[in-house]
């Protein structure tokens, strides 16, 4: 590694007297400032502010938005989940807790969740539960603003995952043909 | 060449020597080559239903079964090459198209032998665009098992096994072709004491355990080579636990005592571990004390009574290295009186054993004496009683008899000092089962982290009475230490015991 | 002109011949006595494998080496079985030596048990073949009580019980195997060989399978000689088979026919079944039943015996000549083929009981809607891999004819059906 | 002098130094954020009070109720001196500005040297802030701050020579006076305005010469240590800094509470007036310190040592060479 000397280009001395662009600098604020100001009194219609008013405007979520897992029910209001648990298999912080057990024998679908429970303190929003459920049941809403005044509320259990997840028209319809 | 009844074979290009008479498979197996199937098991009889054993035997035309091929010498099998691999996926193509896509709900996900088959050995996609063939579901074969009939591939192991092991013959198929169903005789349900064993047997999900069913998936469980502490048999077993609580016992491979099954009973016998009303902190005079707090308490009562003499009943449930701390405990109190409590009930030809207690020989082994049917009315000053865990009990009037009580138990038990036991999933530790074996138990999950082993708290006891004694840190060293001392465990090391067990030295000395 | 040779059927149009009586008149038991008397069990084996009689089940086994394979000097129980369950769409010759000569059968039976030294022998009869038990069932009765069954058959130490045991309606019941564990009171599942049965079968002793027919040249051979049977038909067709032909023809019926590489298949159809009933051109003849392959109209002409046809690319199988006119639809008949067998597969191997289904629903598909494309493809994949991958033939009594029609009748499956 | 006078004066002295100032710097706060983010393309704080007006008084209220930490290891004492010692100088200072035609609180002939000397002990406040916290960060805050008060005092102070020369005047009142006759000085001393400028921005360390603050290399610099009303005391200083050094070029270079090519009616109206004009003059030299700070970056320390001793002082004194021969060229 050898050594290499930049040289400095050699100022003219308008340019080492500096006062001509920190006007032209100054120009370029003001500009600035007089365009986000036209904004403020609406006037000509055009967009100089690039930043959004939060709680009154929001981000138009995409599809594949990666918010909040939540569980969805099929047309008939029933719960899409299997309790197969692969989820909690493969969620890498460990967010999901799943208690399975058994309709009676006379039901068609042997197996769902009793308890369903995710942390959104853990959960990293990695979408690992959506991609893996076999039954479709679990999707990550476009929900991103989760704000609870206790911890424990934080732990969603199964009634609130399905309240967020909602109905969800969809062929896979565990409880048709069986 | 072959000799001693030894014949020469290539699989896959290695060259195996193996015993003349076994198939293919068991062959392939001893090289360490897998060749999957179904419906065969060694200790069942050859049907070759399932067709996915087929191999290439060099010389002869079609692809053969590997089940019911024999080894000859000189024979040169392909278990892999591309006729045996198109073959074999068009197999499990047969078996996964009306198959139902049950993995998520079905208890067998994770063990399931047609999911390990069709990741191996399937194309991973279905050409069958038809609709899946329809077939009850989630039939109540009885109180332990839950049959499936979609699942069902038919290999008939479950069939066999109840005809040529447990006896029984229970099971038949209805129907012929693509509608055949598994039916059990008579009113649908299984009667036999081995019937759980075709859960094990079944390499599908269409038989699952009533009690096992839903309770976890098997990859969030811990698996922990054990044996079955139901009775003096001693089934070698695997023990399933998650988060500390225990799910399941399964049977685990030994040829030479409970070959690959065990009765339902052993299985079943695990409730008390999970109860919820077992103590996890010793009392003293009913309030809840720390060990050391309990243990002083203890070793003041026994101290104290001393001159008034000491009854002291062990457990057949504790292992040898327990009943050897308790051993000591007695040396150091001077205790005459040294019997053990054993529940005995019905056995059979097969795996029940009549002695419903796993340990009553290492009871003997440490000098302890079988309890006597009708106890002398003599009086104690103190009574150190490990209370076995169920079946039987000391009786209530011999306990009377005695001043004070240093009870060992799981639940609550009204004494001076109250030390919880622990069951034998928690704990490492030896027991002689019937044959004379010595067999290990392991650990496999903590009920509570504050518990200490029988063991522990009894050498620790043991340090209070005589501080001159220091106990083995480990299960391990304490065994070592039995081995040394005692003839009939002389060159036995934890090591050769291992997971298959081994015989005592002299067993006549237990008789 | 073709004409038929008539030894075994010599005299099976005389209403009578079903009698004892008229059997012994006719030179019945005659030979049987004969090697009871003066031929010892070898012999008798020698005379059948100088005959060169194979087996006219369908596989066409050579019978003689099969007894040769009895192991000697086993203190086990050997059995014959004779598999009478004809059940073969297209097969109907056994019913006939049943129906009107059945001491014939029961001859050939005695000279087979007395051959490999069987003490007993099953014959095993369809169960809807009411009439055959009934009239196989007296004609026992009657040899019985005439000490041609029974103990010391005619004074010698020969002796030999035959029962007869309706079966209950499987066709998979013929497969030899299948039919063993039929008759030990099991379902009729085949068994996985080896063992063989001539080895292990029958409660797991030695035990010989024959046909019906098998037994009835046994006879015929015993009677007449092996030389002569010999030197009937053709070079690995010897003797004479009876054919059973069907389908579009104006004379069907069950023909006793000698093998010959003179004539063809064609002059068989057209001069001894007459042709099509209706006039219209053959579309495609199917020689040995349903499970083996088809042939198209213009395959036929090749030699009418084992060797050419199986050359031609079927094969005589069972004798059962089934022929079609250009009236029906190949997917028609297909789709019937493989409904047969779907429905009688056994369900013990997984290639047939979930092939067979699997070939049945989307040839069902093929006729009602037509193939999609690759479907072809995947049928004929499909058909492979249960090709060869079963305990027993049935898979393949699928496989042969399915792609065989699937090769042949390109243009049948080329479309979709519109509506 | 009458009791009602002095009631005057000290209502005065209130009004301005109480009420006007702190209000002055609150809003100033307000603008200065809203106007930084204006040139941002962000909107900044519309949420307290319409247009977020309200938002000074929530900063407020938002520093009275933080926790007041006094750090373990400070110098109790100059510690909690400090922010005092840095707010005081700055409200003294103005005392003396003309803030309205014949309004000032303090009427002194000197009161261009009574601003200096006033000003000059700002310095204490923000060198003794930096050394009580015993903090690197502070310490070399503080110590920054000290270095380039001290140079830049020199450049200001004698960027406002010529204006001595030219007016012949100390008194503020009538260097106004003087403009409002002859027209404003910065037409005939705009070379020396500009060092004036650039001195005055240097002494109230606003951009680009906050060197001892510079988040970037100091944390916060003297005022690392400084949280809650402590804190804002320190920022307060700043803002009315700006205001006195605002103040002062108007008053000395752009004629005051003149109103050019206008005629200010005598009485109370024209006071008015000239208070309005006074205050719009001062408004955009405030607006022209916050637009400076988010255009310009921070100088380099030694840059700013450079442009101070080697080039502001140098020119100010060429300046005054320049105008005292002008001067005495124009006076003969």
């Amino acid at each position: 590694m050898g050594t290499r000397i930049v040289k400095r280009p050699k100022l003219s001395f308008m340019e080492r007297i500096y006062l001509g662009p920190v006007v032209k600098g100054l120009g370029m604020t003001i500009g600035h400032f007089f365009g986000t100001l036209r904004d403020v009194f609406n006037w000509k219609n055009k967009k100089t502010a690039i930043t959004m008013q939060y709680p009154e405007e929001r981000w138009d979520f995409k599809d594949n938005f990666r918010g909040a897992p939540a569980l969805v029910m099929d047309q008939e209001q029933r719960g899409k989940c299997v309790a197969c648990q692969i989820c909690e298999f493969v969620c890498p912080p460990k967010a999901i807790t799943i208690w399975p057990t058994e309709f009676d024998e006379t039901n068609s679908v042997e197996k769902y969740p009793d308890r369903f429970e995710i942390d959104m303190l853990r959960c990293i929003y990695c979408g690992f539960c959506e991609e893996a459920c076999p039954e479709e049941a679990i999707f990550l809403v476009k929900e991103a603003e989760l704000v609870h005044a206790d911890k424990r509320d934080f732990i969603h259990d199964k009634e609130k995952l399905y309240e967020m997840g909602g109905i969800r028209n969809d062929r896979i319809m565990k409880w048709k043909n069986k | 060449m072959s000799d001693n009844g030894h014949v020469t074979l290539t699989i896959d290009g290695k060259e195996a020597t193996v015993p003349a008479g076994i198939n293919v498979i068991e062959a392939a197996k001893q090289v360490g080559i897998e060749v999957p199937h179904y419906c065969y098991h060694p200790r069942l009889s050859v049907v070759g239903n399932c067709r996915v054993c087929l191999c290439e035997i060099e010389g002869v035309g079609q692809l053969q079964i590997g089940c019911n091929t024999l080894v000859r010498d000189g024979m040169v099998v392909n278990t892999t090459n591309e006729r045996v691999s198109r073959m074999r996926e068009g197999v499990m193509e047969f078996l996964l198209i009306n198959h139902p896509l049950d993995c998520t709900i079905c208890d067998q996900a994770g063990e399931c032998k047609l999911q390990d088959y069709a990741v191996d050995h399937g194309s991973g996609i279905t050409r069958f665009e038809f609709d899946k063939g329809k077939k009850p579901k989630n039939i109540s074969w009885g109180d332990r098992v839950v049959f499936d009939a979609e699942r069902c591939i038919l290999c008939t192991r479950c069939v066999r096994f109840l005809d040529e092991i447990a006896g029984t013959d229970e099971i038949s198929i209805d129907h012929r072709g693509e509608k055949s169903q598994l039916v059990v005789r008579g009113d649908g349900k299984l009667t036999s004491p081995y019937q759980m064993n075709i859960i094990d047997l079944c390499p599908v999900g269409a038989l699952t355990s009533r009690d096992f069913r839903f309770k976890s998936r098997v990859w969030f469980m811990k698996f922990t080579p054990t044996i079955d502490t139901s009775d003096a048999r001693g089934c070698n077993v695997v023990a399933g636990t998650r988060d500390n609580r225990m799910l399941r016992m399964v049977p685990r491979y030994n040829p030479n005592v409970n070959d690959y099954w065990m009765s339902d009973h052993g299985r079943l016998h695990y409730a008390f571990v999970n109860d919820e009303d077992r103590i996890v902190m010793p009392t003293a005079g009913g309030k809840p004390a720390p060990y050391p707090v309990a243990l002083s308490r203890a070793q003041a009562v026994l101290e104290g009574a001393r001159d008034e003499g000491i009854l002291c009943v062990a457990s057949s449930y504790m292992t040898n290295e327990e009943l050897f701390a308790l051993k000591g405990v007695c040396d150091a109190l001077g205790v005459e009186d040294r019997y053990f409590l054993l529940p005995m009930g019905e056995g059979d030809d097969l795996l029940i054993h009549p002695e419903k207690a796993p340990n009553a020989r290492g009871c003997r082994l440490a000098g302890f004496r079988d309890a006597p049917d009708d106890w002398s009315s003599q009086e104690f000053g103190a009574l150190l009683y490990v209370k076995p865990r169920e079946l039987i009990e000391l009786p209530a009037e011999v306990i009377e008899r005695c001043k004070k009580k240093v009870v060992f138990s799981l639940t609550k038990h009204a004494s001076d000092v109250n030390i919880p036991l622990t069951t034998w999933v928690e704990k490492d530790g030896t027991m002689v089962s019937a044959g004379d074996r010595v067999q290990c138990v392991r650990q496999g999950m903590v009920y509570e982290p504050t518990l200490l082993t029988e063991r522990v708290v009894l050498d620790r006891l043991h340090t209070l009475l005589d501080p001159a004694f220091k106990g083995a840190s480990t299960a391990v060293l304490a065994f070592q230490r039995m081995a040394d001392e005692h003839p009939a465990l002389d060159g036995l090391t934890w090591l050769s015991v291992g997971l298959l067990g081994a015989k005592l030295n002299k067993a006549e000395a237990l008789a | 002109m073709i004409q038929e040779t008539r030894a075994m059927l010599e005299f099976a149009d005389d209403p009578k011949q079903i009698e004892l009586a008229t059997y012994r008149k006719n030179g019945g038991y005659d030979a049987f006595e004969k090697a009871l008397k003066e031929m010892s069990p070898d012999d008798v084996t020698q005379e059948v494998l100088k005959s060169g009689l194979r087996g006219r089940g369908g596989a066409g086994f050579p019978t003689g080496r099969k007894w040769q394979f009895v192991p000697k000097g086993n203190d086990k129980p050997k059995y014959i079985a004779v598999n009478a369950d004809e059940s073969e769409p297209g097969t109907c010759k056994d019913r006939v030596i049943m129906e009107q000569d059945p001491h014939q059968m029961l001859e050939g039976t005695l000279l087979a048990a007395y051959a490999v030294g069987a003490t007993t022998a099953y014959i095993y009869i369809r169960g809807e073949f009411q009439k055959s038990i009934r009239i196989v069932e007296d004609a026992i009765d009657e040899a019985r009580a005439a000490n041609l069954i029974g103990k010391n058959i005619l004074g010698t130490d020969f002796s030999c019980d035959i029962w007869v045991h309706p079966g209950a309606g499987a066709y998979i019941c013929g497969e030899e195997t299948a039919l063993l564990t039929s008759l030990e009171g099991n379902r009729g599942y085949p068994r996985i060989k080896p063992p063989f049965p001539a080895v292990e079968g029958l409660w797991r002793c030695p035990t010989v399978v024959n046909n019906v027919e098998t037994m009835a040249c046994v006879t015929q051979i015993l009677r007449r000689g092996g030389d002569w049977f010999a030197g009937l038909g053709c070079e690995g067709s010897t003797g004479t088979r009876l054919f059973c032909l069907s389908g579009h023809l104006k004379r069907p019926g069950v023909y006793e026919l000698e093998c010959s590489t003179d004539f063809t298949l064609r002059d068989v159809i057209e001069q001894i079944g007459g042709g099509t009933l209706s006039g219209a051109p053959i579309q495609g003849v199917m020689p040995g039943g349903s499970s083996f392959p088809v042939l198209r109209a213009d395959e036929l002409d090749c030699g009418f015996d084992i060797e050419s046809v199986a050359k031609a690319g079927s094969s005589l199988g069972s004798g059962a000549i089934m022929v079609f006119d250009d009236t029906v639809n190949v997917r028609d008949v297909v789709l019937n083929i493989s409904e047969f067998y779907s429905h009688e597969s056994c369900g013990q191997c997984t290639p047939c009981r979930e092939g067979s289904d699997w070939v049945r629903r989307m040839l069902k598909k093929f006729q009602t809607d037509g193939p999609d494309e690759g479907d072809i493809a995947t049928l004929m994949d499909v058909t492979d891999k249960m090709d060869g991958t079963t305990i027993c033939a049935l898979a393949v009594a699928i496989v042969w004819p399915v792609q065989s029609f699937l090769k042949k009748y390109p243009e049948a499956f080329a479309e979709k059906v519109t509506a | 002098m009458l009791f009602v006078d002095i009631l005057w004066k000290l209502l005065e002295i209130v009004l301005v130094a109480a009420v006007a100032l702190p209000t002055t710097a609150a809003l100033l706060v307000w603008a200065e954020r809203r106007v930084s983010a204006f040139m941002q393309d962000r909107l900044g704080p519309n949420r307290v009070g319409p247009a977020g007006l309200l938002q000074p008084i929530a900063d407020l209220l938002k520093f009275i109720f933080k926790e007041d930490v006094v750090p373990g290891h400070v110098n109790k004492a100059i510690y909690i001196l400090a922010p005092a010692l840095s707010l005081v100088p700055a409200l003294l200072a103005f005392a003396v500005v003309p803030y309205a035609r014949d309004m000032a609180i303090l009427d002194v002939n000197v009161g261009i040297l009574y601003v200096f000397s006033v000003s000059s002990i700002a310095v204490y406040g923000i060198t003794l802030g930096g050394w009580a916290s015993n903090s690197k960060y502070s310490l070399l805050g503080g110590v920054r701050a000290s270095a380039q008060m001290i140079s830049y005092e020199l450049a200001l102070g004698l960027s406002v020579v010529p204006v001595l020369l030219v007016t012949g005047e100390t008194h503020l009142g009538r260097i106004v006076e003087w403009q409002a006759a002859n027209g404003w000085l910065v037409l005939y001393l705009f070379p020396a305005w500009i060092i004036f400028l650039v001195s005055s921005y240097a002494e109230t360390n606003r951009l680009p010469f906050d060197c001892p603050e510079a988040e970037t290399e100091l944390v916060a610099g003297y005022h690392t240590e400084y949280s809650s009303m402590k804190f804002a005391l320190f920022f307060l200083a700043e803002y009315i800094h700006m205001i006195t050094a605002s103040a002062l070029t108007v008053t000395l270079f752009f004629g005051g509470w003149h109103v050019p090519f206008f005629t200010l009616p005598e009485g109370g109206w024209g006071t008015t007036l000239s208070c309005l004009a006074f205050c719009a003059k001062t408004g955009f030299f405030l607006f022209l310190f916050i637009w400076v700070r988010w255009t310009l970056p921070r100088f380099r320390y030694d840059q700013l040592m450079n442009l101070g001793w080697k080039i502001l002082l140098p020119a100010s004194l060429g300046i005054i060479m320049l105008t005292a021969g002008g001067v005495a060229l124009l006076a003969d």
